[in-house]
């Protein structure tokens, strides 16, 4: 089935002689390696993966990040997905934020692609990418205070009955 | 009327710098009918040249990817219909992928073929639409209303399986809802025999006319490294000269049971870009009669009674179906806890899904890999320096359709 | 001055003048119709047999629109605009010979309304003046894109009309006089000068496409890069107006051609019939010339994607001046021997 | 970059011959294309005379059914509009009552369903989600209107005619093996 020229063993193997210690965690899902990585560390990772010449993980697919609000001080997990489009492998780095300060350096003068994949990021989750361009909101208003992904807004209660019908529905 | 007319208005401030200075800020967008859907470009300009642009996107930003964290899986098919809604059948038939990863279904061939069916009939529609628009752009109408009739017999395919045209929620996680109909392999049998020479005279019409070579040629060029700093997939991609492609390097749904090529350009302009697609529509159109031809006999959906419900008749009769139907119809599927990233080839490009489960009901966090979003941000690189109709043709052919690009 | 004179030149006047407000507002229709044909589609028919009526309805519903000038425009320019435009495209109608001399109560009455001896000239000056009514509505809009359009247009007209009048000369040239009527005369029966000038006579062909604005070289226009370009801002009549003096100017376009080029109202065969008889038939000959050319016009417009702003100055003046000038001399040099002027 | 599949093919040639150069081939062979659609029939349907025939399996506006005695099949049980991805459907269950044995096929009914039409995206989830053979899509469309609330369709508007049945006998087979 896999198709790629370099296994995950040896990705891992690659990347735990070059940082050591900072590969903090690793597992794999459904055949995608995934390391962890801290936050300071995340940017150093990304460009030796995409100069590294064996492993020329050069391709970036997206960045996303997810809200996980019981871990105390690590709520925000950054998720960086790469993808070497010679090796055919793809890894996720990803790294921890706490939603206090979730500040992490920019990597648009990695990837020029970044610029939107970060504002998006910030846009939802209030992620403060630091050396970004232009770190504006994206896909919502400049104004709005809050940053809608994250848990503690939840879609509205669905049972709530006081809307009107002919605009609401339910 | 006084009021705007003063010189500190910072309407009429803008219009005088603007018709006094060397400079000029153009409006391209959010309703321009070059911007097919609503996003904005402002564009700095001196006389027809561009010097800079500006994107504004979000202009119906629908927040599918909050959504989602309120549906029950099967309930997301209809939202990732309307991410590109000019090939919706590959956005479904993606997240049914990604779902089937997820909880590890083996489909029947059966399954994976008709799959391949549908979705190529969808990227023929999605480029159709895209080069006639290039078309349309630079002026030649006639092509696109050529165009039109060929989209018009997919999107009856559509109907005859899925009972819907241009939002299709076409087929279930496991498999199809229904079998091919008898209707669909009446009505494909004939697209495939109509097809290529309705399809070859509408590509004569432009690809090889001097006119039409001279306004593309050259028309928002985008290198192959920079095309890759900005993580383009798809045609786009393809037009640089990579060939990066899903349906090869990650083969899903079987495609690797298929001959067909891979169709690259040389500079990344809006000419590659046109011959790229028009040729991926051949290729296209060769896996539809590869597979209809070899379609094998079997069931249309999988065997994973957890998922996939059950027929009707059963439901009155078996009480197991009942219960598995009521539980499937609520949500309640035994979905595992896990993080899958899957990805099909879209009309526009890698288009994935980055799926994290909790066992819930619902996805935890689901994020859209959207080509158009990321590939729209390299438009000021490709458009600085070259004219206003030039920017025109760029964007068409870069195909950004506003569903998928705000998601 | 003869009253007789004034009466019928009064009438001829009159019935040219609806004759343009009519076949302007019936190429609407045709348009409307030639463009379905090709995209496979049906077209206008549900206003009257065949749609026929629709050109009726769209005029109605255009004087009927809010008339509207935007906040900034310029209002005098604003308003006079689609005048200019209107008036302009009227005039020069007036020295097309529209067929033979027609003998009727006693008098002979020239199918023309005045045979002024520089009559080619006169057409290239007025059109020239049209450019204005683009210009003006353009400029006077306060809008970026009809401004672009008004630039585009102004500077296209300038460079195609030198084009267009350098093939014109060798037509001049062969038929011996600025008259239309006598370059008509000359091109007797089947002696039409596309036979002689076919260079000549693709180059004004381009041209005059380029000066009706129409497609491949609707650069004013182009929708989708300047949305419709000069009149973005113009609503109800003031639009009709361009959209009128448009195709009143397709309209002479094609008749200048027919008349240049085509023979004008001359057709193989004429000598076996004479008088009344002969008038009648090479005004019906005349105009199904024009509604082929017409037909072409549109039939190119349908077909062709347009050029960039740039590409269309390039072919203007490094491609067809050039030729028209080379056609120009090769015309003259062998005029000049055939008439023996070297000996 | 080398190439990462071995299948690849160019296909974007740039270079003009010299008639391509020269305009005129192009634009003739154009024309004559273009021409020869002007006499092709026209393809398109004069829409409100003729209407196209939609497939069998169409997903337009719902019914309610009916069985065979005219009783109502709905049993209110809900799961429609727990299937809903638009949340269009709103329903109030009412407990059927002695004598109305006639109107309703099981004790427990709908006293009130309606579907918002503005919400509804014809997805047809609910459709599959009905256990009892009560909801189905039909291949009629909902017309247009301008006030807002018309669109709320109450039971007036969605249980069928008891004379006047909506055939859906045909979206019930096609394509389904398993299926009676």
């Amino acid at each position: 089935m896999s198709r790629s020229k370099i296994t995950n063993e040896e990705l891992l193997n690659h990347l735990q002689t070059a940082f050591g210690e900072d590969i903090q965690e690793h597992n794999e899902t459904y055949g995608m390696l995934n390391v962890y990585v801290p936050a300071d560390k995340a940017k150093e990772v990304v460009k030796w993966l995409k100069e590294h010449e064996a492993v020329k993980m050069s391709f970036l697919t997206n960045i996303a990040a997810v809200h996980y609000p019981f871990n105390k001080g690590k709520e925000i997990e950054v998720v960086y997905q790469l993808h070497s489009l010679v090796n055919n492998v793809r890894l996720r780095v990803k790294t921890t934020l706490p939603i206090e300060n979730p500040e992490i350096a920019s990597i648009v003068d990695i990837y020029a692609g970044a610029n939107w994949m970060e504002r998006e990021t910030y846009d939802f989750f209030g992620v403060i990418f630091k050396g970004h361009p232009n770190l504006k909101k994206i896909l919502n208003m400049e104004d709005q205070e809050y940053f809608p992904m994250r848990k503690e807004f939840p879609l509205e209660d669905q049972t709530r009955e006081d809307k009107d019908n002919r605009f609401f529905g339910r | 009327m006084e009021d705007i007319r003063k010189y500190d208005n910072p309407i009429f401030k803008a219009t005088r710098d603007t018709i006094e200075g060397e400079i000029a800020t153009l409006n391209l967008g959010p309703t321009h009918p070059a911007t097919h859907g609503i996003f904005q470009n402002v564009l700095k300009v001196d006389g027809e040249i561009i010097l800079s642009s500006e994107q504004t996107v979000g202009y119906i930003h629908r927040a599918f990817e909050k959504l989602a964290e309120r549906r029950p899986f099967n309930q997301i098919t209809p939202i990732t219909d309307r991410l590109n809604y000019c090939s919706s059948p590959i956005n479904n038939i993606g997240w049914h992928l990604t779902v089937e990863k997820l909880i590890g279904a083996e489909m029947p061939k059966r399954v994976d073929y008709m799959r391949i069916i549908i979705m190529e009939l969808a990227r023929i529609a999605d480029h159709l639409v895209c080069t006639s628009v290039i078309g349309v752009d630079a002026g030649a109408l006639t092509g696109f209303t050529w165009v039109f009739q060929l989209r018009e017999k997919i999107y009856e395919l559509y109907e005859e399986i899925s009972g819907s045209r241009l939002t299709t929620n076409i087929g279930r996680i496991g498999g199809f809802e229904r079998d091919f109909t008898p209707g669909f392999h009446k009505k494909l049998q004939d697209f495939i025999k109509t097809f290529p020479k309705a399809f070859e005279e509408y590509d004569s019409l432009l690809a090889r006319n001097r006119i039409f070579m001279d306004r593309t040629i050259g028309a928002g060029p985008i290198s192959a490294e920079r095309a890759l700093e900005y993580s383009f997939t798809g045609p786009n991609l393809r037009a640089a000269g990579i060939d990066y492609d899903v349906r090869v390097m990650e083969p899903y749904c079987s495609y690797d049971d298929f001959e067909f090529d891979i169709p690259v350009g040389k500079d990344g302009d809006t000419y590659d870009r046109f011959m790229v697609r028009q040729e991926e529509i051949r290729q296209s159109f060769k896996l539809i009669k590869q597979a209809y031809e070899n379609l094998p006999e079997g069931k249309y959906h999988a065997d994973v009674p957890t998922f996939y419900l059950p027929p009707k008749a059963e439901v009155y009769n078996n009480m197991e179906a009942l219960i598995y139907h009521f539980k499937i119809v609520m949500g309640e599927a035994p979905i595992p806890a896990g993080e899958v990233y899957n990805c099909v080839e879209g009309g526009n490009g890698e288009l994935g899904y980055y799926l994290i489960s909790d066992g819930g009901r619902t996805p935890y966090r689901l994020q859209f890999r959207r080509p158009c979003f990321i590939y729209y941000q390299a438009y000021p690189e490709m458009i600085t320096g070259q004219s206003i109709s030039d920017a025109v043709l760029a964007m068409s052919s870069m195909n950004v359709i506003a569903g998928e690009l705000d998601a | 001055m003869d009253t007789a004179l004034l009466v019928e030149k009064s009438i001829l006047i009159l019935i040219l003048f609806a004759l343009s407000l009519g076949i302007a507002a019936y190429q609407t229709y045709f348009e409307r119709k030639v463009a379905a044909w090709m995209q496979d589609r049906i077209g206008p028919n549900n206003a009257g047999p065949f749609g026929l009526l629709q050109p009726l309805a769209d005029g109605g519903k255009l004087f009927f629109k809010e008339d509207f000038v935007p906040a900034n425009a310029d209002k005098f320019l604003f308003m006079i605009a689609p005048g200019i435009a209107m008036t302009v495209s009227l005039l020069t109608s007036v020295v097309i010979p529209w067929g033979p001399d027609i003998v009727a109560f006693g008098r002979t009455i020239s199918l023309q309304v005045t045979d002024i001896n520089i009559g080619i000239l006169f057409i290239m000056g007025i059109t020239s003046i049209g450019v204005y009514g683009i210009m003006i509505g353009g400029w006077a809009s306060n809008n970026k894109y009809s401004l672009y359009s008004a630039i585009r247009a102004s500077s296209q007209m300038i460079s195609y009309e030198l084009a267009m009048g350098l093939s014109v000369i060798t037509v001049v040239l062969m038929g011996g006089s600025l008259s239309l009527r006598e370059i008509v005369e000359a091109q007797h029966g089947f002696n039409w000068n596309i036979w002689y000038q076919p260079v000549g006579f693709i180059v004004f062909f381009v041209c005059s496409v380029a000066e009706c604005n129409r497609a491949p070289f609707d650069m004013a226009e182009c929708e989708s890069e300047l949305i419709t370009g000069y009149h973005t801002e113009y609503g109800a009549m003031k639009m009709g107006f361009f959209l009128f003096a448009e195709y009143v100017n397709l309209f002479i376009a094609s008749t200048v051609i027919s008349c240049l080029y085509l023979g004008g109202y001359n057709f193989p065969g004429m000598d076996y019939f004479e008088g009344n008889l002969l008038s009648v038939i090479s005004i019906l000959v005349l105009f199904t010339k024009i509604v082929l050319v017409i037909f072409t016009f549109m039939w190119i417009r349908w077909t062709l994607p347009r050029f960039r702003y740039d590409q269309l100055m390039g072919l203007g003046w490094k491609k067809l001046i050039p030729i028209a000038l080379i056609n120009m001399v090769i015309t003259a040099v062998v005029i000049a021997f055939t008439r023996g002027w070297f000996n | 970059m080398e190439s990462l599949s071995n299948r690849k093919k160019e296909v974007s040639n740039k270079e003009m011959t010299f008639l391509e150069s020269i305009y005129l081939p192009a634009v003739f062979s154009g024309m004559s294309k273009t021409l020869k659609h002007a006499f092709r029939k026209p393809v398109t349907i004069r829409y409100p005379d003729e209407q196209r025939e939609f497939a069998p399996v169409y997903r337009g506006m719902h019914v309610l059914k009916r069985d065979e005695q005219g009783r109502e099949n709905c049993t209110a049980c809900g799961l429609c509009a727990v299937a809903c991805p638009a949340e269009a459907i709103t329903m109030t269950a009412a407990e059927r009552k002695k004598g109305e044995e006639h109107l309703y096929r099981e004790e427990k009914y709908a006293s009130s369903y309606e579907i918002n039409m503005l919400r509804c995206i014809f997805c047809g989830l609910c459709e599959e989600a009905c256990p009892k053979e009560a909801v189905f899509l039909t291949d009629r469309i909902v017309p247009t209107n301008f006030e807002r609330d018309t669109f709320v369709y109450g039971k007036d508007k969605l249980v069928e005619d008891v004379d006047n049945r909506v055939d859906i006998t045909k979206r019930q087979n096609t394509g389904k093996r398993g299926n009676k």
